[in-house]
């Protein structure tokens, strides 16, 4: 994703996995509308939600995202029947596997979003971004090579490592 | 009876033009054209903007009857820019707050706030009328608050009939002793103990110092 | 046994004196217990907010925040009987939520008294007390000189369902009604239960405020009603002693007692008239209730 | 990078659409961008990409530079893909190497801010660019449209679908909820703005149906279940007994008469109340099928097993089989109609007028119901106390443009309400008076309609009413309803004593919209009003193929526009199924049998059962014909030998990472933009 600079140098960056009937129909009438929102999310069409597979949002994340965002069809109303419903299995658990991780809870975000509710993609995108923003960046991949340099500390200092076994 | 305060003669401050609310030629560069947002920004939300001009808040009114522009008017008027013509009116000092017209407007434009913001830009432009009963109502029982902390009838009455006729207080004589006789009339001045700190709070609360949305 | 905090405001302590009696003896007389709010301050009310909206929303505030101090830990409910103060106590939480200029300026003004709101207070009329917290049968119970015959027109006034609509119906609202059923008495249908009074009006323009109490007044009767009960202070001073003044000067051709409807449930509970601040009625009960009170159908 | 890199040769698109995109996203700037971008070939900026020359481009440029990956980016896929897939066929590359990036909706036309909307616009294109690389060949899949159509609804929208189809000798199952067809038309007096009557237009559309060869007319049933897709589904019917064989009554009525009830004691549900009629029972005198029904809720047999059932003797046929019971039909079909219709605003939410509390304010639909012959007064507009009326107020816009209740406009409450006007004058010689907010009559010759209740001196008071009360101001309002409205146009409050009140109630999604949306799988607006796939170019086409909606169900509509939309959704049924197949995307599921390690987790995963599992191999097997192309399965397989067409794994990673700009660094070209 290109930096987007603003008065703070930093923007929220956000992938968002939309499902092909409810919520990414939602944005084009939200297109259509004219309803203006923060330019931070990118979406990734997918048929369903509940073809995203928790590797999708861990890649997202590990590639520079500060927020994931996965948008579907209202319980009950899925063209699959129930994808949307697996999706928010999934969810649960990545999301509790990412506040493990140390991931804000906030930076993961699922909403059911219909066709009709175009108003609710802007909504929810800006809310999104609002919430990101004192958070600041995630920056995963500047961390992993801070954890690399963390670690080769700990591995060139010993007592450091002892100390920290006893 | 007591003619005044009949209606419509006491003004605040003159039109420039004493002929202006009666012409129906208005040019624009009379006209506020921020006005309407401004106002509609201060009442919460931009529901006022989205008047459809039904009229439900002008027949709902159980006072438009003795206004000089019904609410409706003065929506659309505020929408267009009228600054001088709304902060002038009756209109907005008549509203007793019963929110009729709030829960029935088809838009869900919140009248009854408007109707405050409008008094308070009225009083901010010093142009509400200077006699009106109604603003002088208002602003002995804010005095009387915002040194006491609490407001006590009796001496609201007495200071608000001193201030606009106190002819009328003679008139009032008769259930004033009624209602002395009742028990139901004080002047004893009720207050607040810890006028210190509230004086702190409400100098916090002040306008200059609104935290914006 | 349930502990309410009491915020009496301006007119509890003068004109609305009754409605404050009356309110502590049917309180006491159904086990609740009722406490003054310490120190409460004006709620900033209709002229207040017409000067400065933010002041006022504060002022309401310091009362919430003063409830929730000295409830200390509990969660606090606070009886508010004037429409007027249920109507901005409630507007001031309900805006602090929806607005955050509003909670940003209120929340600091609290602070520089050295208060702070944690939203917990619970803002309630009495009504709505009586009705869902105790309960229309457990009052019935309580009953001991029904009320037969006697024809009623509840008067709610506006600013106790509006603009929230909270606790009862924004146009009709039936909590009073059904409280002086369950009383023995007779509510009639009307339309005019929460049609304005003029508030402040009957005194600042009485041209304005005060035929609309004598419309309120006249449709009672010609309802039938014997006797109009209230829950507001203003409402009940404009309805019951400007009925010399409407008749003299704006054709009130009719005569009708003004209740607070705590002082009709006293009644009803056979409590002291004294208790129920019965003799400070402009308009007096007439002497034929009495005989009502043992039972017989006597219309008022 | 993919090792077949080197070969690789992309060519990009991105339209101006106009100025619809060019106007915030720099689209020079990105084609500028995308060209630096490795493999591709060449990149473009054209006016606009679905114009035939912007199509033609895309075929020109594979041909003459040897592409095989095109990108186009323009509006949303779900518009033009197919567009873009053809031209790319057409170019002579196979259709499923090709990628759509969505810079109008999801860009231009959402962000104002033209730097922010370029560099998004160009994240997009690098990420397309880089997942179409990972695409491959697919092959155009088809499936055999069924010939035989299910229209859903008997009202005049179905009604005149299932006619059309069936004249053009489709075999068609008409199933109506009700004991006859008809709908809300039947219980109109007159129709606007031609005044003819609504019965003798209808009646021989409803005797036509029940006549027709092609058509299966089931009333007094639901549809129960849809499962198949485009072409195939099966539908199961569920019919109500109605304790009458239907082939055997020929409508005689004497179980009416004969009805151990001498007079009619329940509610009469067509006439709204406002009639008695018995536990057994015509809805209404043309009713179609012309068949009796027997309530069971009323019927003394029914509630305590003790009736002398002389119904049973009055019929000579023997058709009244009090032991019916509920029977489900299965049927095969290619498409379908829904025509399910609307309901009215229920009065009693905008208590200000006074329904249920005052007698004499009525419902517009009660009121037609008054006004006609066969209604329950016989024709004769009275009030409750059997007095006509001298001045009758039409409230409009009752349920309609009000955010308390409904915020849209119901379009049809202008024009009956002038309608109801001209009858009530011309039938009890009243007083009347609109109260309107805006008189919407938009239609053909309406305006004239309106010019003409004009001229009759009817009244029309710009204002929305606040209330209807009891309450008299002065004496000559004692004994009547007041209505209390702003006469906008004058600038005063007007209080206007009447004897009866009409409210002109809106028009709303049935209850059960929502039920039946789900049980099609179709999708609804926020009012609940199901939802067309384009508002303006596919107005009778669902997201889901093959489902077609028609009428007042689509949005609140008159009976002129039902019958138009009607027919459109019966064109488009006859054109599926004269087309006798249509083009499914290929976005199936497929199972690389090599890595699977026949752990079945994905078996029950599967809503559509197109997974099972092959006990010879000990892998899980996939039926293609079932799979629907969902990927939840694909999302799941923990060793990743579940691919989705069009979205495997290894393209939606690519996407990320075109997305995250860790694929291609991007240099100077960013700093560029303005």
């Amino acid at each position: 994703m290109s930096p987007e600079v603003n008065s703070n140098g930093w923007e929220p960056r956000i992938i968002a996995f939309f499902c092909n009937w409810c919520t990414y129909t939602a944005a084009d009438l939200a297109g259509v509308s004219r309803l203006r929102h923060a330019p931070n999310v990118r979406i990734i069409r997918l048929m369903c939600s509940g073809r995203v597979d928790p590797q999708f949002v861990l890649d997202a994340f590990v590639q520079g995202a500060d927020g994931v965002l996965i948008g579907g069809c209202h319980p009950g109303d899925c063209h699959y029947m129930e994808g949307n419903y697996k999706a928010l299995r999934r969810f649960r658990l990545m999301r509790r596997m990412l506040e493990n991780m140390g991931i804000e809870p906030q930076r993961f975000r699922l909403e059911w979003i219909s066709a009709s509710e175009g108003e609710r993609v802007r909504t929810v995108v800006n809310e999104m971004v609002e919430t990101l923003r004192p958070l600041g960046p995630l920056a995963l991949p500047q961390q992993r090579v801070r954890w690399d340099e963390e670690l080769h500390e700990h591995v060139t200092d010993e007592k450091e490592v002892k100390s920290h076994a006893g | 009876m007591i003619l005044w305060p009949m209606l419509g003669f006491i003004r605040g401050k003159p039109h420039a033009d004493p002929r202006a609310r009666m012409r129906k030629l208005k040019y624009e560069k009379e006209l506020d054209l921020a006005f309407g947002e401004h106002v509609a920004a201060k009442a919460y939300g931009q529901k006022l903007l989205s008047c459809i001009q039904c009229g439900t808040c002008g027949s709902t009114c159980p006072l438009s009857d003795y206004m000089d522009y019904t609410p409706r008017k003065i929506i659309a008027m505020t929408r267009e820019g009228f600054k001088e013509d709304v902060l002038n009116s009756l209109t907005i000092w008549l509203c007793a707050s019963c929110y009729a017209c709030t829960v029935q407007c088809p838009r869900q434009i919140h009248i009854t706030d408007v109707m405050y913001t409008l008094k308070r830009e009225a009083i901010a432009a010093g142009v509400y009328p200077r006699r009106y009963p109604i603003p002088v109502f208002s602003r002995q029982f804010f005095d009387l608050v915002r040194r006491q902390g609490r407001n006590s009838e009796g001496r609201l009455l007495l200071k608000f009939y001193l201030k606009t006729n106190p002819f009328r207080l003679l008139s009032q004589a008769w259930l004033g002793l009624r209602l002395m006789w009742t028990g139901r009339f004080s002047l004893k001045q009720d207050r607040v103990h810890d006028m210190q700190k509230l004086k702190r709070l409400l100098a916090a609360a002040a306008p200059s110092k609104e935290v914006p949305s | 046994m349930k502990r309410y905090l009491l915020y009496p405001g301006c007119s509890l302590h003068s004109t609305g004196k009754a409605y404050g009696e009356s309110i502590g003896a049917v309180f006491s007389h159904l086990g609740l217990e009722l406490s003054e709010l310490k120190d409460w301050n004006c709620c900033g009310a209709t002229s207040y907010a017409s000067i400065d909206e933010m002041e006022a929303f504060s002022l309401a505030a310091r009362n919430l925040a003063l409830a929730e101090q000295q409830k200390d830990g509990e969660r606090p409910d606070l009886v508010a009987p004037c429409n007027a103060c249920y109507l901005v106590l409630t507007k001031t939480q309900q805006y602090m939520t929806q607005y955050d200029n509003v909670r940003k300026t209120v929340d600091r003004a609290l602070t520089e008294a050295g208060l702070m709101y944690r939203r917990s207070v619970r803002v309630r009329h009495p009504l709505d007390v009586l009705v869902n917290d105790v309960g229309l049968e457990a009052l019935q119970q309580h009953v001991k000189e029904p009320l037969n015959g006697l024809r009623v027109a509840c008067y709610y006034g506006c600013q106790v369902v509006r603009p929230f609509g909270l606790i009862d119906d924004k146009f009709h609202p039936t909590l009073m009604d059904r409280i002086v059923e369950k009383l023995g008495a007779e509510p009639v249908d009307w339309s005019l239960k929460t049609f304005c009074c003029g508030g402040s009006l009957t005194g600042t323009i009485p041209d304005a405020g005060l035929p609309l109490n004598r419309s309120i007044l006249t449709e009672a009767v010609r309802r039938g009603a014997g006797v109009i009960v209230t829950c507001c202070p203003l409402c009940q001073f404009n309805l019951e002693c400007l009925q010399n003044k409407l008749r003299a000067r704006y054709g009130l051709s009719v005569e009708i007692p003004v209740l607070y409807f705590t002082q009709l449930m006293g009644l009803a509970f056979g409590l002291d008239d004294r208790a129920l601040g019965m003799q400070r009625l402009f308009v007096p009960v007439p002497r034929r209730w009495r005989v009502l009170k043992g039972g017989d159908t006597v219309h008022a | 990078m993919p090792d077949h890199n080197g070969s690789i040769r992309i060519g990009f698109y991105i339209c101006h659409c106009g100025h619809n995109i060019a106007a915030t996203v720099d689209v020079e700037a990105v084609a500028r961008y995308v060209s630096g971008l490795p493999n591709v070939v060449v990149s473009r900026e054209y006016k606009y990409m679905c114009s035939d020359p912007g199509q033609e481009l895309i075929a020109q440029d594979i041909h003459d530079l040897n592409l095989n990956r095109v990108v186009v980016a323009s509006c949303s896929p779900l518009l033009h893909e197919t567009t873009f897939r053809t031209a790319v066929e057409r170019g002579g590359l196979n259709p499923f190497y090709f990628q759509m990036v969505n810079v109008r909706e999801n860009v231009s036309w959402v962000h104002e801010d033209r730097r922010a909307a370029t560099l998004k616009a160009m994240d997009l294109a690098r990420a397309a660019v880089h997942r179409v690389t990972f695409h491959k060949a697919l092959e155009r899949k088809f499936v055999h449209i069924h010939p035989d159509v299910l229209v859903v609804g008997g009202g005049i929208a179905g009604i005149h679908a299932a006619l059309t189809l069936a004249n053009s000798g489709k075999k068609v199952y008409l199933v109506e909820r009700e004991p006859t067809i008809g709908g809300h038309m039947a219980q109109f007096d007159k129709t606007f703005p031609t005044l003819d009557c609504a019965a003798c237009i209808l009646t021989p559309k409803m005797s036509a149906v029940k006549a027709h060869p092609n058509i299966k007319l089931w009333t007094y049933s639901e549809v129960s279940s849809v499962e198949g897709y485009v072409g195939s589904y099966t539908v199961k019917v569920r019919r109500k007994p109605r304790y009458v064989d239907e082939e055997l009554c020929v409508g005689c009525l004497a179980c009416i008469d004969e009805c151990v009830y001498k007079e009619p004691k329940y509610a009469d549900s067509f006439n709204l109340g406002l009639s008695k009629r018995k536990p057994v029972y015509l809805p209404f005198p043309q009713a179609t099928p012309k068949i009796v029904v027997i309530d069971p809720e009323t019927c003394i047999q029914f509630k305590s097993g003790k009736c002398k059932q002389t119904c049973v003797e009055a019929c000579d046929r023997e058709a009244i089989d009090l032991k019916q019971a509920e029977t489900v039909e299965e049927i095969k079909v290619g498409t379908i109609v829904l025509a399910t219709g609307y309901k009215t605003f229920n009065a009693r939410r905008t208590p200000q007028y006074g329904y249920g509390r005052f007698p004499n304010v009525f419902t517009s639909l009660e009121v037609e119901r008054l006004i006609n012959a066969s209604g329950p007064t016989g024709g004769h507009l009275v009030t409750r106390e059997g007095r006509e009326p001298r001045t009758v107020g039409i409230i409009h816009c009752v349920g309609s443009r009000d955010r308390n209740t409904n915020r849209w406009c119901s379009r049809t409450c202008c024009m009956y309400s002038l309608k109801l006007a001209h009858l009530l004058k011309e039938h009890t010689g009243a007083e009347v008076y609109n109260f309107y907010i805006d008189i919407r009559a938009a239609g053909k010759t309406y305006e004239e309609f309106y010019d003409r209740l004009l001229e009759e001196n009817v009244h029309f008071i710009r204002g929305r009413v606040a209330e209807v009360t009891d309450v008299a101001a002065i004496p000559e309002e004692e004994g009547h309803l007041i209505i209390r409205a702003e006469d906008t146009m004058i600038g005063v409050v007007r209080r206007i004593p009447v004897d009866m009140v009409v409210l002109a109630v809106g028009m709303e999604p049935q209850a059960d919209a929502g039920d039946v949306r789900r049980l099609f799988n179709i999708s609804c607006s926020t009012e609940g009003f199901f939802l067309e796939r384009h508002p303006k170019l596919a107005p009778v086409e669902t997201f889901t193929d093959g489902i077609f909606i028609a009428g007042a169900c689509q949005g609140p509509k008159d009976i002129p526009d039902s019958v138009a939309q009607a027919g459109a959704a019966a064109a488009q049924a006859q054109m599926l199924i004269d087309k006798g197949e249509v083009e499914l995307e290929p976005n199936t599921a497929f199972i690389d049998e090599e890595h699977c390690s026949g752990c079945k987790s994905c078996i029950p995963l599967c809503p559509f059962h197109a997974l099972s599992f092959n006990e010879a191999t000990g892998k899980a097997q996939l039926n293609a014909a079932l799979c629907k192309g969902c990927g939840t399965c694909v999302a799941a397989c923990p060793s990743g030998s579940i691919q989705q067409n069009l979205f495997e794994d290894s393209m939606i990673f690519g996407e990320i990472d075109g997305l995250m700009n860790m694929v291609y660094e991007t240099g100077k070209e960013v700093a560029d933009v303005a």
